[in-house]
This record gives C-alpha cells, structure tokens and sequence, in this order.
C-alpha cells in the first residue's frame, strides 16, 4: 500500500493516531470530530492536539459532558452527509452512549435497507495498566463484536493505528476504534506521510513459528512479545505470534493456516475469560481446524472480576509468567 | 407554573375563532386542506385497526385523535426538511410524503416500510423512547454545517420527555444552536402511565426553560394552532435563530397499541367524551360550517377520494412480492463481512435440504 | 426442594413468574418491584397482575420511561436495605440502563470492600418469534455473561421460572433474569405452592442420550426437543439434552460430564453466533473435555445480524432444519 | 432568567455582612468550626499534590478552592444521613467523617479507600458523571419508605448537568418527591470546557424549573451561605416537602487534575486573582477580623493540630500493609462463581512458580 518513495516518520502510536486524523480531515471537509475536552485542550491524551487550531471549532468540536449526545448527533451527521469522528474519553465511559450503538449506528443501514448509513468512527483508549481511577480500564471489546452492523478495531503500533484509522474513516459502516491506553506512548515504528489504509479484517503475522500459534491484539502484544523472546531462548521453542488487529470481523484465514500449521494455539487478553473475544478464536478454530488440534486452545485472560484499583492492577493483568506457562501447558500437552 | 404556559388556540372547541390575526394567514383552502388530510389520516387509522383484527398485518399502533398535531405540524415543513417520527406518527410522514403502501408495509413486518420516497427524508420511527431526538439536532446541525437553512422536526411523546436522551438532545441544540423542533405529542399518557406519575411539571413545555430555548404550549387539537406555531418556530429556525419545545396537548382515543387494554388503566368514557367536543376534525368542521363553507357534498366526495386512496394501497401491499433473505443479511454492512456470507450459505445450503 | 405433600398447580411460565413474586412479596416487605406499566396495568405482559392491588403502589411502583433512572434507583434502594426487582419493559430497551449495570449494580460491592451491596434482580422478556416491533426481539444473554458481577439466569418452564427467580430475589448479588416471550404461554408445567428454590448454577438434563449433547436454553428448548423428536425417531441416534438455564456461572460440572459421556455437542441459540454464549460453552468444552471430543462442536444460532422486522423473523430463528442437521454433522464427522 | 436566580450571600467578598438574619442562625464558634475544617481540607489538598509529585500517591484531584461549598454542604447534614460524592469531593466526605487515613489509601490506589467508617454513609466516589445522582435517590427513598426522616445529598459539577443520568435523577426526585439534596458545584469548568460550552443557560439552579423543584443559586465560596441553603433545603427534605436543587458557584484554583495542564485552556491569573478575593477561608477570616473574633495565635494553633492529623494519616498509609489479592477476587460476589475461584487457583499457582 506504502509506495516506497514515501517519507517515513518515527512516531508513537498516539501520534500515528493524530497523524491519520490530520489527513483525513485535510483530505476530506465531512470529516469532522466530536468529543469531550478534544477542542482546545487537545484532547486528554493529546491525540487532537493542534486540530482545533489548524481546523477550527465548527469540524473539531467541543461537546457536552454527555456521550448519548455525542454517539446520537453523530448518528444523524452521518446520515446527512458527515463522517464524524466521535471521540469517547476513556472505553469505560461509553456505556450511556451504548443504546444509540446498539440501537441506532449498527442498524440503521438495514432498517432503511441502505437508505441511511452512519459512517462513524468511535475512538475510545482503553485497557488497564496505566494506573487510571476505578472504571477507566475496562476491556470491553466483545461488547461490540457482539453487536452486528459494526467493525472493531485495535491497533498496537502507531503505524497500524494510522493505516486502520484511515481506513475506519473511508468505511462506510460504524467503526469501533480501540486505542490500547499502555501503546500510545510505549513504542515507535517508522509511519509514512500521507494517505495509505490497512485492511480492516486483516491480522498482522508479526513472528512466524512452528510450535504453537498465539493470537493477542492491544497492548498485550507487547506483553506477550517479551514473554515469548524468553521462552524461546530458554525453552527452545518456536512461536508464531499473531496480532489479530480486527476483532470482528476476524481474520479466518490467517488464524486458521496459523493454527493447521502449529497445531497449538494460545489467545492473550486482558478482558475477563467468559465472554471474551477469546472464546470466538476458540470457536473459529474448532470450526476450521478441529482435526489439526494437538492440545487444548490455552487462554490468557484477565479474570471475571472488575479491573480493580491501581495496586492490584498488576496482578489483574496476564503476567509473562502466566503467558509462559500457557504456552508450555500446550506444547507440553 | 402552567399559567405562564397558556394552551395556545386559534379555533376553539366550539369552531369559534379565538385568534384571528393569526387566522388571517391562513386562507379557507388551506384549513380545508388540512381537514382533507387529517380525514385521510383517521381513515386509514381506523382501516388499520381492521387490517389488523383481520390478520392481515401485525400489532398496529393507532393514534386517531391525534391527526391535528401530527398534520398541523408536518405541513409546516418543506422538501429537503428532515423529520423523526416514532412509531405512532404514520399521520405526520403520510402528510410529509411517505407512500401508504411503504406505511402499510411496514405494520405488515415488511423491512420497505422504512424507506420514504427518494428525496423525502424521513428517519425510520425511533423504537427506543426518545433516541431519536439525537438523530435530529444531528442531521440539522448538518444542514447548518453545510449552509443550507433546512430544519428538522422530531416527534416525541410526553413519556419520553423521562428519558435521558430528550434532556441530552435539548441541550445539544441549545447549545449549538440547532434547527431542531422538538415536537411533543402530550397525549396524556405512556401506555398505562398518566403524565401526573411521569412528571411533576403541570407542563412539558416549562421544560424548555432548562435550556434557555423558546417553549410553547399549544392546543395540539387545534390544527391551525399547530400549523401556525410550528411554521413560526420553523421560520425561526431557519433563520439561525434555534430550536424550540412545542407541547402539543391532544389525546389518543384508543388504546396503546391494538395488544393494549385501555380499560385497564383509565375510563375509556373520557375518550367518547372527547369525540364530541375536543375532536380535531370535529372542530374544523365546526369552524367551517360557521363560515359557511362547509358542504357535505364535499365531504362525501373526499372520503370516496380517500377510500380509494386506501384500497388500492392496501392492494398494492397485498400483492407486494414475498420478503427477500437478502434484506437481512445484504444491509448490515455495506458488503456481508465473511461471518454473515458463510451463514447465508449454510441457512441456503440447510434450507434447500428441506 | 419441594416437600411431597405441597399442592401444585399447572401454569404458565408468566403465571409461573407472577407467583414468584407474590411469594417473595408476601415473605418480605422490603421486595418491591419497579417498572414501566407494571402497576394499575399489570405489566404489558401482564407478569404483575393483581399485584398492584394485593400490594399497594408504594410496593408496585409504576415509574417513569428511564431505564436509567429504575436501575440506578435500584441500586441505591438496594444498598439502603430493599431487595428491588427491576422490570425492564424488553431486554431490547435496557440499553438505556447499561452504564447503571455495568459500572454500579455489578461493582459496588467489589468497590466497597463489601459494604455496600447490591440485591437486585432485573427482570426482562427477550427474544424472537413473537412478531414484535424492531428492536424488541434481542437476545443478548452474553452483554451480562461478561459482566462481572451479575448472575444471569433464563428459565424455560412455569416450575423453573418460579424457583429460579425465588432464588434470584434471594440471592445477596445482582441476578439479570431473562424472560424468554416465547415460553410466557407456551407450555404448562406443574408448579408447586409456597416458596421453593432452584440454584443458580445448574443445568437441567431434559433427556438423557448417548450421541450427542445439545445444550441449549429459553425458548430454543422447546424447538430443539420438537426438532430431536423427529431425529431420533427417524435416525435411530439418541441425543442428551440439557436446559443451562443459568447462563453464567455456566454448569461446569453438568456440561463436562456430558460431553465427556457423547463425545459430542451441538450448542443452540438465538443470539448471534459472534460473541454468543454457546463459545462460552465451547471454551469450556475445550478446557474439559478436549480428549474425549469426537467432532467439531456445532453452533446452531442467530446470524450475525440484527433480528429483522417480523416477515424475515422464522428465517432468523434456529430452524428445525438447521439444528438436525448440525446434529447430524456431527454425529456423522 | 438569571436575575430570577441572584446569587445568595451571608457574608461578602470582603468578609461585610450581607444578610445579617441568617447570620443570626450562626455562632462565632461556629464560624470558626467551619473554618477549622476549611483549613484541615486546604492543607490536606495541597499535601496531596506533592505526594502525587513524590510519587507517593496516583494521579490526584485537587479541590482547593471549593471548601467552602463542599463543607458547608456537608455539616448540615446529620447522622445517618447519606453522601454521594465524586472524585473531587474529599473535602465534603472527611467533613462528614470519612477517615483521613482511608482518604488517602484511595489515592494510593487502596481498595480500603472506598470504605467508610461503620455508620457512616458514604458511597464509593461517583466516576461516571452524573451516574451517583440515581444511587441518591434509591437512598433517600429507602430511607423515606422506611418512614425515617434521614435525607441524602449528592455532589455533582457543572459538566454532570450534561449527562441524562442528571434529568433523570431529578425527575424521580419530583415526581417521588424523594428527600435528596441535588448539590450542584458550579466551578466553571468540566476539565476544559467553559460552562458556556456545556449549557446555554447561564444558571443551573434554573434547571429545576423543569421539575417544577426547588432551586436557588448561592455563592458556593460563602461557607455560611452554603451551610444556610443547605440546611433549609435538608430540613424541608426531612419534612417530606420534597428536594431541592442547589447551585453552588465556586472555582478550582488549580488543575482538573495533577495530570492536566489548566494553562491549556484558560487564564491562570484568574485563579491568582481570585485568591486574593473570593477565597472561601479568606473570606472568613476577614469577616472574623472585622468582628475582632480572628486571632493569630489561633490560627497557629490549628494548623499545628491540622499539620499533625496529617502527618499521622500519612504516616498510617504509608505503614498500610500489602495489598491483599482477595479483595481482587472475594467481592465479585457473596462467594466467588468457580470460575472466579478456578482462575485464583491458576493464578497462585503459576505466581508462586515465579
Ligand atoms: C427505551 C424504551 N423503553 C421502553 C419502551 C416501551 N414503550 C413503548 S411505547 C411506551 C410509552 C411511550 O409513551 P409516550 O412517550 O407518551 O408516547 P405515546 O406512546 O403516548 O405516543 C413505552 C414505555 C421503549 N419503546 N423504549
Ligand atoms: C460518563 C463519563 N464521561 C466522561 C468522564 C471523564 N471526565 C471525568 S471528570 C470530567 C469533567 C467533569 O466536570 P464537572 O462535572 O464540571 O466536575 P468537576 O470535575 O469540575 O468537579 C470528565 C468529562 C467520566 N468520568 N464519565
Ligand atoms: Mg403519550
Ligand atoms: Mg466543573
């Protein structure tokens, strides 16, 4: 997609995200954002930031503390002509807003038999780690891929968070963007300047493997990573690690071949198990793949507990260790 | 409270003119245009009362008695306005250009009912009380955005004022200074529920005061009233002056819906009461003949008119070709993502076994 | 639970629901019961007839449309010492009422350490096939399963309705008890007097089988017995069949146990299959019983769609059809 | 509509009687009380940012500025009363007998920071806006069908008005007529929006005219002002004359939190500014001057005694044993689900293979 003459930037993923907003809002004067404190302030984690000023209050547009408002105006944007960006400040806070989704942005396009359409994008950060208050660290993703009629997406890296975004604000259906709270500053990947899309619905293979697949996405990638690089030192195993990127829909293929190839599979998330994404890897697997399985498909879950306050955050998060030992449960099974 | 909001009239019960200035504006053609439409309106809503003891389409939600402020306030709009019904104001998108075959189609589970005719723009009716407020301060601020100076106007009963989407929408449009009209039906009841255990206001149009936005209490019976108070907030809007709450009193005879019981929950005399003093129709007719212009000739020949209007749309839903699977799985997403593909395949793989 | 000498009565499933309550009303003054049209009306179901008048409108509380506005209020009655029962109108419209749930009913007793706690049950009519209007039709058992905090329970039957949600009013946590509208007069069972209990957390095996076990739930048990029926009379197969009726905790015990006998499962339900509760079940099954599996677990659900305004309603429904022949699949693999 | 809501005052800016009736009510010692623990909150708050700058406690939420509305509101209160407040209200929940050390512990990232002492009632801080103002309703309405004359109160800010968890509280509250006290701090600002972006009107107190409730604007930096209204208003709840909504207009001086900039969207000076001339403890020291009532030595007297309460909570934080992994895990639920229990299991075992 990246014509190799294109300059490329060093930028962290909160500045990927920014990046691909500028862009299109330059590119295109229906793209405008919505949410709260993004106009002068910038936005909480500055990902507006300097938009206000270069785009001015009618496209970068400060809201109400009220995210119904946000999600519905933004509902009747979209089906009058705009492609509104609708900030949420932190996923935890979406739960007003919920109804006008759930109701409204995922369905309108087939109540109306494609009459109206609600090319949306919600922008949310989430995810536990950063030592935010209580509520704010929700991992809420399967909420959404439960609800038909939107596409869920969570970049890790700035420059998927561009491609993604960009993409996400050319699609023509609503779009649930999820911003890992602990990527946004965490690493840098070099980010070409201008217009370019990744596929929405496309896992990135980002370390090939024989021993066992592991799919993860946000900022457990990370985590599992660095988790893996010891195991396979010490262990002398080989781990093919799939940052999925899309969860819904998901990538069938990719995860299918990975796991025929590997035999094995392991699915790191920081949500509570039950209802977690993991449990649809599970089952696209047993669909696709039930002759190849060698072991039981391994989860890494956060726990069915709330995120709890920050001095028990750890503990919540899936830890190397339990990473490590998940993986050696399968390929020892 | 409620003196400061006086229910605003032109004609009166009696069909005595209580505002003639106001009446001025509004020429015998046009009153009688009204009454043509708001006849139109109550017999297709008794029609389908019977289409739907007949089976011939699903629960029906009626609204007769309320034809004046559905009629009165949609007339007062123009093409290329916006308005969001709920799921009991057929009235207002048939007067706003809604086809009664779709409207028809719609109370017979058919996914057609929502769609208006190109160029009419009528938001399929909002379901979850009081959402679709939002979706109206949304596509006017859009036609702010683009320049245009095209309204919307959002239907909305008194229940729904409970919900935290009316107080977020008002607020919305105040303070971007939207051109929304927030057009409440206060029929005087939630199903079951009374407007006294709704709320504790006397009047739903103080309500604006929370917003510093233009509110008004208007006989919703009295269809120039609605006409006249709607076309001034219209004109006002248009005109980047910004919303306004109209409280459009009126009552809906029958019950809730045709699976509702009214006698339940209220003394269903009060509504035949109101057939004989309050009636919307009953009152231009009243006006009319004190102006000497109403013939019954004239009558009989609208209601034929009108009949055959309603017959052949009723044919025409009739012999409307069979549902398409495809209207389920073809407009979730602008193109089936994998997962809903390989379920078509399936349900057709499994159900040409059958 | 219930002693041989105590009188039954055959009811309905809704008749089955009203007596529990009654009971619960009668036993404890600090049940009460709050919603839209449940009071003079009875309820658009008609699930609190003559409660209103038994026990006057302090107790039957006709509120205003805000699903916000009863759960929140809920939650503070029930920390003030009520025992609440949140009727919401249809599952369909607690979207409204999300946030309340999400971050309140299902976390207060977590945030406080236990001090504050959060009785409540929320009562809801879900699901398809009765020809309602848009939106009214949801099955969305897995918003709650992933929850942390709640029980979710769905009854299926007069004698389960009314011992389950006995012990729903009685438990100290927060319990979403699903209605589903197709069960309210479907079927009559024998339902005894007085107050009896049936725990939270149990499946209920509906017919014992050697092939295959169906799990299943709500009104989906009524078409799975009538599309076995068939199945086994003319395949000569013999299917287990097993009510969840608890949707979380799921039965750990009872599902293993089964598969681990057949070999074999097939998961039926109404929601659609991204997200939905039967890859809850599948995860399990995996984590349990992956040894003694002899064929891909087969899904039997709603699309991945929403449900479609009535005419498109049976297409969107589990068919007969459909669920043989993912039995059959099965079986056959 | 703002000439309708003038803002009360007892005493002024420059510490000058206003209302010398209502003073009346008030002993010097009083007075004094008041300031007391104007003081005690002013101090903490500032200690709390330079813990949060050592590192020693998380991202922390100042309220300097706000003691006067958030302890005047919180000593008309009673015994069994019941407090619903947000992140920024620990000035109102030490003065109704939260403990200090717990206080702190929330900060810190403690669990025991939400649990306050036995009998007193105190919610969990309200994190989603607006959300709390339905737990005080629920409350206070227990409260009142268990035919006690308790009442409840709830802290709430500018933005929070925005939200419909916010109409829909006072709604219940009216139309139940339920003993709550809506005690809006209007300090100017949601993060960084003006209130001017937030709402159109120019008072919140109007904002009950909706409900047909009391409401009334004070000036929230008039500890005697805020303790006057909030006792009439307590008062009349505790007779069942029903709620009240209450504008308290404040500032915080400094940032929304330690991890916002305010310079990024206002002027600063105008907190200096303001400093020096609206100052809620200034304000009363002032007044006690005027009356020869202010005495230095006083002065350092309790801020001695202040300074060691401090230091000792602190000092009782920082001793605070270990988290404990089953407040993570025991209080999902009465007991924990197996799958709670399975994953504890899971997680001590590969954790103690560390
Ligand atoms: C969010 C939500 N809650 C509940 C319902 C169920 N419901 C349908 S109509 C209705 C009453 C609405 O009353 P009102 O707003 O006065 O309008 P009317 O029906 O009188 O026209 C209710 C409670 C719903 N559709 N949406
Ligand atoms: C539902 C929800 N949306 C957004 C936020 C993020 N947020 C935290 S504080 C705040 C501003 C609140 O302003 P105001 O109500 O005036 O109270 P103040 O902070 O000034 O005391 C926002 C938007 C939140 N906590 N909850
Ligand atoms: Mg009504
Ligand atoms: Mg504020």
């Amino acid at each position: 997609m990246v014509s190799p003459a294109v300059n490329t930037k060093k930028m962290t993923m909160i500045e990927g995200v920014r990046n691909a907003m500028d862009e299109m809002l330059k590119e295109n004067e229906d793209v405008i954002i919505l949410g709260e404190d993004i106009g002068v302030n910038g936005g909480v984690f500055r990902a507006t930031e300097g938009l206000h000023e270069k785009y001015g209050e009618d496209r970068i547009i400060d809201t109400p503390i009220s995210e119904s408002g946000i999600i519905g105006n933004s509902i009747g944007l979209a089906a009058n002509g705009f492609r509104p960006i609708a900030e949420i400040q932190f996923l935890g806070f979406i739960y007003p807003g919920f109804n006008q989704l759930m109701t409204h942005a995922t369905r309108l396009r087939q109540r109306s038999l494609g009459r109206f359409t609600v090319p949306v994008v919600v922008r949310a950060p989430y995810g536990a780690g950063v030592k935010a208050p209580e509520i704010h660290s929700d991992s809420v993703e399967s909420l959404f891929t439960h609800m038909p009629g939107i596409k869920v997406v969570v970049p890790s890296n700035a420059y998927d968070a561009k491609g993604l975004l960009i993409a996400s604000i050319d699609d023509p259906d609503p779009v649930m963007f999820l911003e890992p709270l602990r990527c946004y500053r965490s690493n840098r990947t070099e980010v070409p300047d201008g217009k370019y899309t990744i596929d929405i619905g496309r896992a990135s293979v980002l370390k090939q493997g024989d021993d066992i697949s592991v799919f993860t996405w946000g900022a457990m990638v990370m985590d599992t990573m660095k988790a893996i690089e010891t195991l396979e030192e010490e262990q002398n195993m080989s781990c093919e690690v799939i940052d999925l990127r899309t969860l819904y829909p998901l990538d069938k293929e990719t995860i299918s071949a990975s796991v025929q190839k590997t035999g094995r599979a392991a699915i790191i998330h920081e949500a509570p198990a039950t209802g977690g994404v993991s449990n649809d890897v599970i089952s696209l697997i047993n669909d696709t793949s039930f002759l190849y399985l060698r072991a039981p498909i391994q989860r890494v879950t956060g726990f069915d507990t709330p995120v709890p306050v920050y001095s028990l955050e750890q503990e919540y998060l899936p830890s190397a260790a339990k990473i490590q030992a998940a993986i050696v449960n399968a390929v020892n099974f | 409270m409620i003196e400061d909001f006086p229910m605003q009239q032109i004609i009166n019960e009696d069909g005595e003119i209580v505002d003639a200035d106001a009446l001025n504006d509004i020429s015998t053609e046009k009153v009688k245009s009204f009454y043509y439409k708001m006849l139109c309106a109550r017999m297709l809503d008794k029609k389908c009362v019977n289409l739907q003891r007949q089976g011939k389409i699903g629960t029906y939600v009626p609204y007769e008695g309320q034809e004046a402020a559905q009629i009165g306030s949609a007339v007062a709009l123009e093409e290329g306005d916006w308005i969001f019904p709920t799921y009991r104001d057929h009235a207002a998108t048939l007067t706003f250009g809604h086809s009664m075959r779709n409207l028809l189609l719609n109370w017979r589970g058919r996914p057609e009912g929502n769609v208006p005719p190109e160029g009419v723009n009528i938001f399929p009716p909002g379901i979850p009380i009081a959402s679709q407020l939002l979706h109206a301060t949304g596509a006017a601020w859009a036609e702010k955005k683009h320049g245009s100076d095209r309204v919307s106007l959002v239907y909305f009963g008194d229940g729904a004022t409970s919900e935290g989407d009316f107080h977020e929408a008002l607020n919305f449009g105040s303070v971007f200074n939207i051109p929304t009209i927030f057009f409440n039906q206060n029929n005087g009841y939630a199903i079951s529920v009374p407007m006294e255990r709704q709320m504790k206001t006397k009047t739903i149009a103080q309500k604006g005061l929370a917003y510093d936005m233009d509110c008004l209490r208007i006989d919703g019976n009295d269809v120039l009233a609605v006409f006249a108070a709607t076309k001034a907030s219209v004109d006002r809007a248009r005109a980047n002056q910004g919303p306004t709450l109209i409280e459009a009193v009126t009552w809906r005879y029958g019950a809730h819906t045709t699976a509702d019981d009214a006698s339940k929950y209220r003394d269903q005399n009060e509504s035949e009461t109101r057939r004989e003093t309050t009636d919307p129709l009953l009152r231009v007719q009243r006006y009319l003949q004190t102006q000497n212009t109403w013939n019954e000739d004239w009558l009989k020949t609208i209601e034929e008119e009108i009949t055959d209007e309603i017959e052949t749309a009723i044919a025409e839903m009739e012999a409307y070709p069979e549902p398409d699977l495809r209207q389920l799985f073809d407009y979730v997403y602008d193109r089936p993502t994998w997962t809903i593909q390989e379920q078509v395949n399936q349900h057709l793989a499994v159900q040409g076994e059958e």
